[in-house]
């Protein structure tokens, strides 16, 4: 299999699997066990949260484990939302959020909360002056992504994260597709709160983490023991806790190289692919996104049918974001850059990862071309829609 | 997700394109759902003798456009407006339920393209180009 | 080491980890993916659920993986406050169960929920009139635990169910002690919630299940994705999934050997521990007990240092609950059968697995005593206080 | 969580026990929140010549009793007032937070022995028997 959608989920790297398994078989213990085997267990948590600390620029206290990006996601939007009730109820969020910020948002809607959701431009980019415009006196939180997981593109967080805090508003920014990609501090990026989630860098599914910076106020969503510093309760995942912890590890000293040669293999197959195919368009290209994300745009054609073309030919990739695919609606993020539905239902995601070669990529290059081709003939569409503009 | 069957049409669709000078011509759908179907019909004495489509969609729509135009060739328009989108899905071994609206789509195909037909035939025009 | 505490945690069968490992490696795809190895891995979770739908006789609809008993408890009392609102505020739960439904109880209260924590008698049991006199027409849920972690005893679910149902009101078991060590029909004890926790049983931590009744609304509490048929979103844990069905599978052909044997190690090592060391009590000995369990009260000792002197011959054990070990609050479940506090305080539990062997137990036999008097010696404590009477 | 040296007092217990006629015994602490200490203490002239205790608790408090006797022996009783929750806590290279509370108990244990040999020294019943 040619494995090019890396920003769905990622093998787990067999060094972090192996770290994991004594934590299954033999040091099994409970961390909230005062014995022996349960102490090693809790220092084994405790390394694991110096690492994750250390990665982002955080300290220990900051980092609460969850089960993955979605809880970390949930527990910062229900949390603030509850904590702060009596302070507001307004929260601003960007239309291209993912599900889990999206569908948290509209669940607190119908709790009587109130939303708003920031457009973006047509390269998917937040404006920050809307920001500007749409915080009120009872905002209590700014939701935004630090990458967009279907096209890759960056957010300016750190001059959204500053418009938030001048108006003494909390900040939340969803690195779940940066994380373990790019180097990442939260005093620089001066948010609030982050989420992350191990399987998109190599790190075992069902493990993740929310930073949330000292001092801020938040009502845990799982309660019970008092694990977490009584911000997230439930046995902790141990194994999934090291795993993390060594991914992490991993992450920070492979990530520089990757950075470049990924970049290189990413641009390269673009302006491969573009010189292939005519009529298609790499989304958001012009401005700054995440170096192993593309996202292509094939007029006349629909995703699912390139997709499962592409699959049989043992090439993996996505269309619209994993989660939704088996939804029937055309991908949000998309619409949100101002793109028409039957665009919106023609987009391929290519992401690559640390184990996509050049060859990997030459032979998408060899049987993609001919995948469009005969679904285009099998295509009624003509030349009913185009492209918003876009900087290439 | 896909039986064998869905997968084999899609894979190798049946009767792709368009006809000329078609007797028939019924296009469904819409993009902004992510479906859009074109049925053409060739109709002799009110037998489908030969049936070709177009569409823009998953595989699904892809396979049951495939299906509809082989369990239509050869068949009375008549024979042709009992096939439900049931019968397509069913010749296909079923679909999965989220796509079953797909087969809807072939179903409605085929009626839009037979009602084309029967308007043309009613129409003065068409009967003087008999 | 000699492991006695299983009720905290156990550890993960070898066959559980062997199955789970290409789950990290190869199989990795996300099952929400399309392509095949999306597929795969989707059938994975899907064959895994099977497993356990049948080990609780309920069907795979009705099954939804959580990160574990802390969240599923808090899912069904969260999910059921939320959906119910219209209906009522009320809800029933017992002074004996675990903090996962105890403190989501209290968060509940705090946010304008009715809650009444039924007593227990000096057993540990709910009674059943009790039950009959608390409900109300506003009462929307009663949760009662199937077996208590401390003392593992069992609460008349089947009786408690009918009485709630007669009212028209939810019943939810928390059955995180009894899934995987007794044999479970949720049709038989007549449950619409049951929550499971795989790590209690041989299964990987980070995983377990909420059974939800078909047709029983509840709100899902971490949204998303549309996973787990849109009531719990986040990326499956597919590892863990996988690794959950084996450990099902494994209870459900291992379990009945090991309810034999593991009684009667239990019941000999009570009947000898009682006659080696003076003024012990072994709580709830005369009622139904899941058979792996013994919470034993040392007159005049405290349960901490207990645990550390047997931790220093190697062997683990807890006092109270594990999870709230590190506070410093005696049991609430003994204080709830009427234990004074400083009993409540002295207790040590004994909890055995299938790894247990009567070697094991001799040795506890031979260096807890000399323990106990130590302890004896050095404290103040002489006849200030006596155990509620109990039916030995 | 504990550290080696308080490890070592819980295990070995310095002056465990009582000591018939002290001049000073000092109980604090409550069973219903888990810990009891007794401090019993010879005095001789103001100086500490012996003390023991005995305690029901956790180890932090078996072991900040077990220091406590260490660090009073010898002293006078104004030098053993001094001697602070801190002051044992340190001896033991500390203890985890939610364990400082034992600490206090120690120090709250050695106030009560000093008050209760002082009130009896200063009661005339105590100056007969000198
Ligand atoms: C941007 C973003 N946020 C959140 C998530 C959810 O993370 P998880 O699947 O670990 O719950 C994902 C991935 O699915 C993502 O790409
Ligand atoms: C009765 C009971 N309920 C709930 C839990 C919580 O389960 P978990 O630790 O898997 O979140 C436990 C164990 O800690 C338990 O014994």
């Amino acid at each position: 299999m040619i494995y090019l959608d890396y920003n769905a989920t990622t093998p787990t790297d067999k060094r972090v699997v192996e770290a994991m398994i004594p934590f299954y078989t033999e040091q099994f213990g409970n961390p909230s066990s005062l014995y022996t085997a349960g102490q090693e267990a809790k220092r084994a948590v405790d390394q694991a949260r110096k690492k994750v600390a250390d990665l982002i620029h955080a300290s220990e206290k900051e980092i609460i484990f969850t089960s993955g990006g979605t809880e970390s996601d949930n527990l910062v939007l229900r949390g603030v939302a509850r904590a702060q009730k009596k302070k507001g109820n307004h929260i601003i969020i960007s239309s291209i959020e993912h599900h889990a910020v999206l569908n948290t948002a509209k669940a607190l809607e119908n709790e009587g909360y109130s939303v708003t959701y920031l457009l973006v431009n047509e390269n998917g980019q937040v404006d920050p002056q809307d920001l500007k415009r749409a915080i009120r006196p009872e905002t209590i939180l700014v939701s935004i992504m630090h990458a967009n997981n279907e096209s890759g593109v960056m957010e300016p967080i750190r001059e959204l994260a500053v418009i938030a805090h001048e108006r003494g508003v909390l900040f939340h920014t969803d690195a779940v597709q940066t994380v373990g990609k790019l180097p990442i501090d939260v005093a620089d990026l001066g948010v609030d709160f982050l989420s992350a989630s191990a399987h998109k860098f190599y790190g075992p599914k069902g493990i993740g983490f929310l930073y949330a910076k000292k001092g801020v106020r938040f009502t845990p969503q799982v309660v019970g023991g008092s694990h977490e510093g009584g911000k997230r309760a439930g046995t902790e995942n141990v194994p999934a806790i090291v795993g993390l912890g060594v991914a992490v590890e991993i992450a920070a000293t492979e990530q520089k190289e990757e950075m470049i040669r990924g970049r290189k293999l990413r641009d390269d197959f673009e302006e491969a692919l573009l010189s292939a195919i005519p009529e298609v368009r790499i989304v958001s290209r012009g401005v700054e996104r995440l170096y192993n994300t593309s996202l292509v745009l094939v007029k006349y054609v629909e995703g699912e049918s390139m997709l499962l073309y592409l699959d049989f030919e043992g090439i993996a990739v996505s269309t619209g974001s994993a989660c939704s695919s088996s939804s029937l609606e055309p991908s949000h993020v998309l619409l949100s850059c101002g793109y028409p539905e039957e665009a919106a239902h023609g987009s391929i995601r290519f992401s690559l990862g640390k184990f996509t070669t050049s060859y990997h990529l030459k032979k998408v290059l060899i049987v993609f071309p001919p995948i469009v081709e005969k679904l285009r003939k099998m295509s009624p569409l003509r030349d009913v829609y185009s492209y918003p503009p876009q900087a290439d | 997700m896909y039986s064998e069957k869905v997968c084999e049409h899609f894979r190798n669709p049946r009767n792709v394109g368009n006809i000329e000078n078609a007797d028939g011509v019924g296009k469904v759908g819409n993009p902004t759902c992510g479906d859009v179907m074109v049925m053409y019909l060739k109709i002799d004495d009110d037998v489908i003798t030969d049936a070709k489509f177009e569409t823009f969609g998953c595989a699904a729509a892809i396979a049951t456009s495939s299906m509809s135009t082989e369990l239509i060739i050869g068949k009375t328009v008549d024979e042709a407006l009992r096939i439900t989108n049931k019968t397509v899905a069913e010749a296909l071994d079923g679909l999965p339920p989220i796509k079953m609206h797909c087969s809807v789509l072939a179903e409605d195909a085929i009626k839009a393209a037979i009602d084309d037909y029967r308007s043309k035939v009613k129409s003065p025009m068409a009967k003087a180009t008999k």
